[in-house]
Parts: C-alpha cells; structure tokens; sequence
C-alpha cells in the first residue's frame, strides 16, 4: 500500500452500477518520511467515507478491487485504511 | 522481490474489513548494496521483524492472501523473510 | 483511477469476437485542474458517455471485474462521468 | 518476462515456512541490449542457476505458476538459464 493525502472529492451521478454509492476522491502522494506532498494525484475509490484532509493508505492494480466486501467492483485504485500516524525510526513527524 | 528496509510503522484505526488485524510497517527500497530509493511500502508484516531490519517484499496480493489464510486481502507488498546477509559475488 | 476526457472514437470492422458491441472510445488523460495530459488510452464504454465528457477510467486487470467485461481481454473501462470535482477548496471547471 | 544475470544470494534465518526450500538469488535486471538497468531483484530459483548465469525471469502472479513456485509466496522466480540470446552467437 501506499501513502496518500486527501485533497479533494468528486460528484458522479452517472456511474457504472457496481460503484453505485460508492465516494470518488482525489488523493495526492505523500513521500512518508519527510512529508511532503509529491505532486502525484490520482482519483481513488473511498469505501472508507475520509474526508479531505486525512492521511490515508491505498492500493492499486487488482487489489485495489478486493478493498470492497462486493465481489466485482471495477476499481483500479481504493483507500483501504485511515491513517492516524506514522512513526519513523522513533520519532513520530506528523 | 525487493530489498528493503522496515523504517517505522503506522497506527490506523480505521481500516477496511478484510485487512483488520495486519499490522503495517513503512518500507523503504533499498538495492543490493544498500542504497535507498524513493519508494515507500506500506507492508503486512507476516514474520514479525524490527524497524532498521532488512526484510524481503513480495508485491503480489495472492501471496497475502495465502499467508493470512483468507481470500482477496487487498494488500500487495508483504514481508516474507528477514535478510541476514545479502552475498554479492562480485 | 485516471481522470480523462473524450476526444474520440474507434471504428474496428474486423475485432475479438468478444468486442461486438462494445463501443471504444478514445480518451485523453487530464490533470486535477482540467487540463490534457500527454498521455491517451482506448476505453470501452460501459455507461454510455458522450464526446467531450470528463470521465474516470479504471485500467488494468480491474477492468475486468464487471458482469459485462469479465470473460473479455479488456485492460481500460470507463466507469463514472464526472459532474462536479472539488480541489484545494474550490471547484474546478470541468466544461 | 525479463532478461537478469544473477550477481547474489541472500542468507536468510527468519523466513516464512513456505520459503525455506527454496534458494533466493539477487538479479541484476538487464535490458533490450543485455546491458545492466540498475535495477535488482531478487528471485526464486526453479531451474538450478549459478552465479554469472544470465537467467529469464517471471513476475507478478505468473511468478507462482511452476511446479515448485505454485504454493510458495513469491513474485519473482527464475523459469529458465539463457544459453544464447539476440544475435550473440
């Protein structure tokens, strides 16, 4: 899995039926250890409910579809944790 | 696989449901002769190993799945074994 | 997910026997703000998306997880039309 | 697919109880022109391969697709000894 920041959210009326009240968020890639964000964004399925601003986990490629208790869900990124700090060598930056 | 390097973990309460119960560790690529990269794992660690180790990452989300004995975990990089000595023959 | 807007389409006479039906659609990548990115994928259409619509795509082996695509040799779907994207605080203009 | 010359071995004591049989060797990626990427792995040995030995390596889920890889918890196996490659007679 990789770490990410919230940074924004989507509205889609118009969806494929088995991402049907399922969230679309932005997320930005945080290199972990110095916190900075690294520029990369990509959309990301939220089974979670985060809100923007939070730090979270996702995960990608065929993986990313079993993030749902649903059996096909055609997503190629979701957010499957909340994360509510990280600790680096003893220290914790955040 | 890749070399890596276990730097520190993660607290998350709120996970979804089929990985409750991992505990995640930061991994940072390293190569063989133990220069660090940018890239960054989140891991399950399955063998139970210290941060400043050197661990083995398989990324392939079948091979969780198998050691966590449940189907679909969706977790790719995990630590399967811990390097005691890397030989390089050079 | 790739965030992306349609700027065409693919006619194909001779296909995979399984891509009858299917309608290909040329989408280009776009960054958070709205703007192209260098970078083009052909999707197939499950939702019924119209030329200039800004969409998301999901590539890869998950685009084989739907009733529709999963006996076929599909690596890009487009998903969702997006309506409205929030970022930084403000919505962009998708139009 | 890709092409790697094996360059090293790894000593592990601590390791899942499905890996134990096997051997792990460090890889040195190669790339269309049998020239050194930068880039290393390391894989699970299938075939018998020695140091130097420039190897084919498999990836991803694949990887667990032979014989003695299919309950092992790898994403790298080496599947065959490259004895002549290319135009390099």
């Amino acid at each position: 899995m990789f770490y990410a920041k919230v940074i924004g959210k989507t509205y889609s009326n118009f969806k494929h039926p088995s991402l049907e009240g399922l969230d679309i968020k932005i997320i930005e890639d945080v290199n972990i250890v110095t916190g900075k964000l690294t520029g990369k964004k990509t959309l990301a399925m939220d089974p979670l409910g985060v809100s923007i601003g939070e730090y979270v986990a996702y995960e990608v490629s065929t993986e990313a579809t079993w993030a749902f208790d649903l059996d096909m869900v055609p997503a190629d990124t979701s957010i499957t944790a909340i994360i509510d700090s990280r600790d680096i060598g003893g220290e914790d930056p955040v | 696989m890749e070399i890596a390097k276990i730097i520190g973990t993660v607290v998350s309460t709120i996970k979804v449901n089929k990985i409750e119960n991992t505990r995640l560790k930061i991994a940072q690529a390293i190569n063989p002769y133990g220069k660090e990269s940018d890239l960054f794992y989140l891991v399950e660690d399955a063998v139970g190993v210290g941060i400043g180790e050197t661990v083995l990452l398989a990324d392939d989300g079948e091979t969780i799945s198998m050691i966590l004995g449940r189907e679909n975990v969706p977790i790719r990089a995990s630590v399967v074994a811990k390097v005691d000595k890397i030989n390089m023959y050079e | 997910m790739m965030l992306g807007r349609v700027i065409g389409n693919v006619v194909s006479v001779i296909k995979d026997e399984n891509y009858k039906g299917l309608k290909l659609l040329v989408v280009q990548e776009l960054d958070m703000e709205g703007s192209f990115k260098d970078k083009f994928v052909i999707s197939a259409d499950l939702i019924g998306v119209g030329i200039h619509e800004v969409v998301m795509v999901a590539n890869g082996t998950p685009a084989r997880a739907t009733q529709e695509t999963k006996n076929i040799g599909l690596d890009s779907i487009i998903v969702a039309k997006i309506e409205k994207l929030i970022f930084e605080g403000r919505e962009v203009d998708l139009q | 697919m890709d092409l790697a010359k094996v360059v090293g071995s790894i000593t592990s004591v601590s390791k899942l109880e499905q890996l134990k049989p096997v051997k792990l060797f460090v890889v040195h990626i190669l790339g269309s022109d049998f020239g050194p990427t930068g880039n290393y792995g390391v894989a699970v040995d299938t075939v018998g391969v020695g140091y130097g030995d420039i190897v084919l390596i498999t990836t991803g889920s694949a990887a667990k697709m032979t014989e003695i890889t299919k309950e092992i918890p790898t994403d790298t196996s080496i599947v065959a000894r490259v004895d002549n490659a290319g135009d390099r007679q």
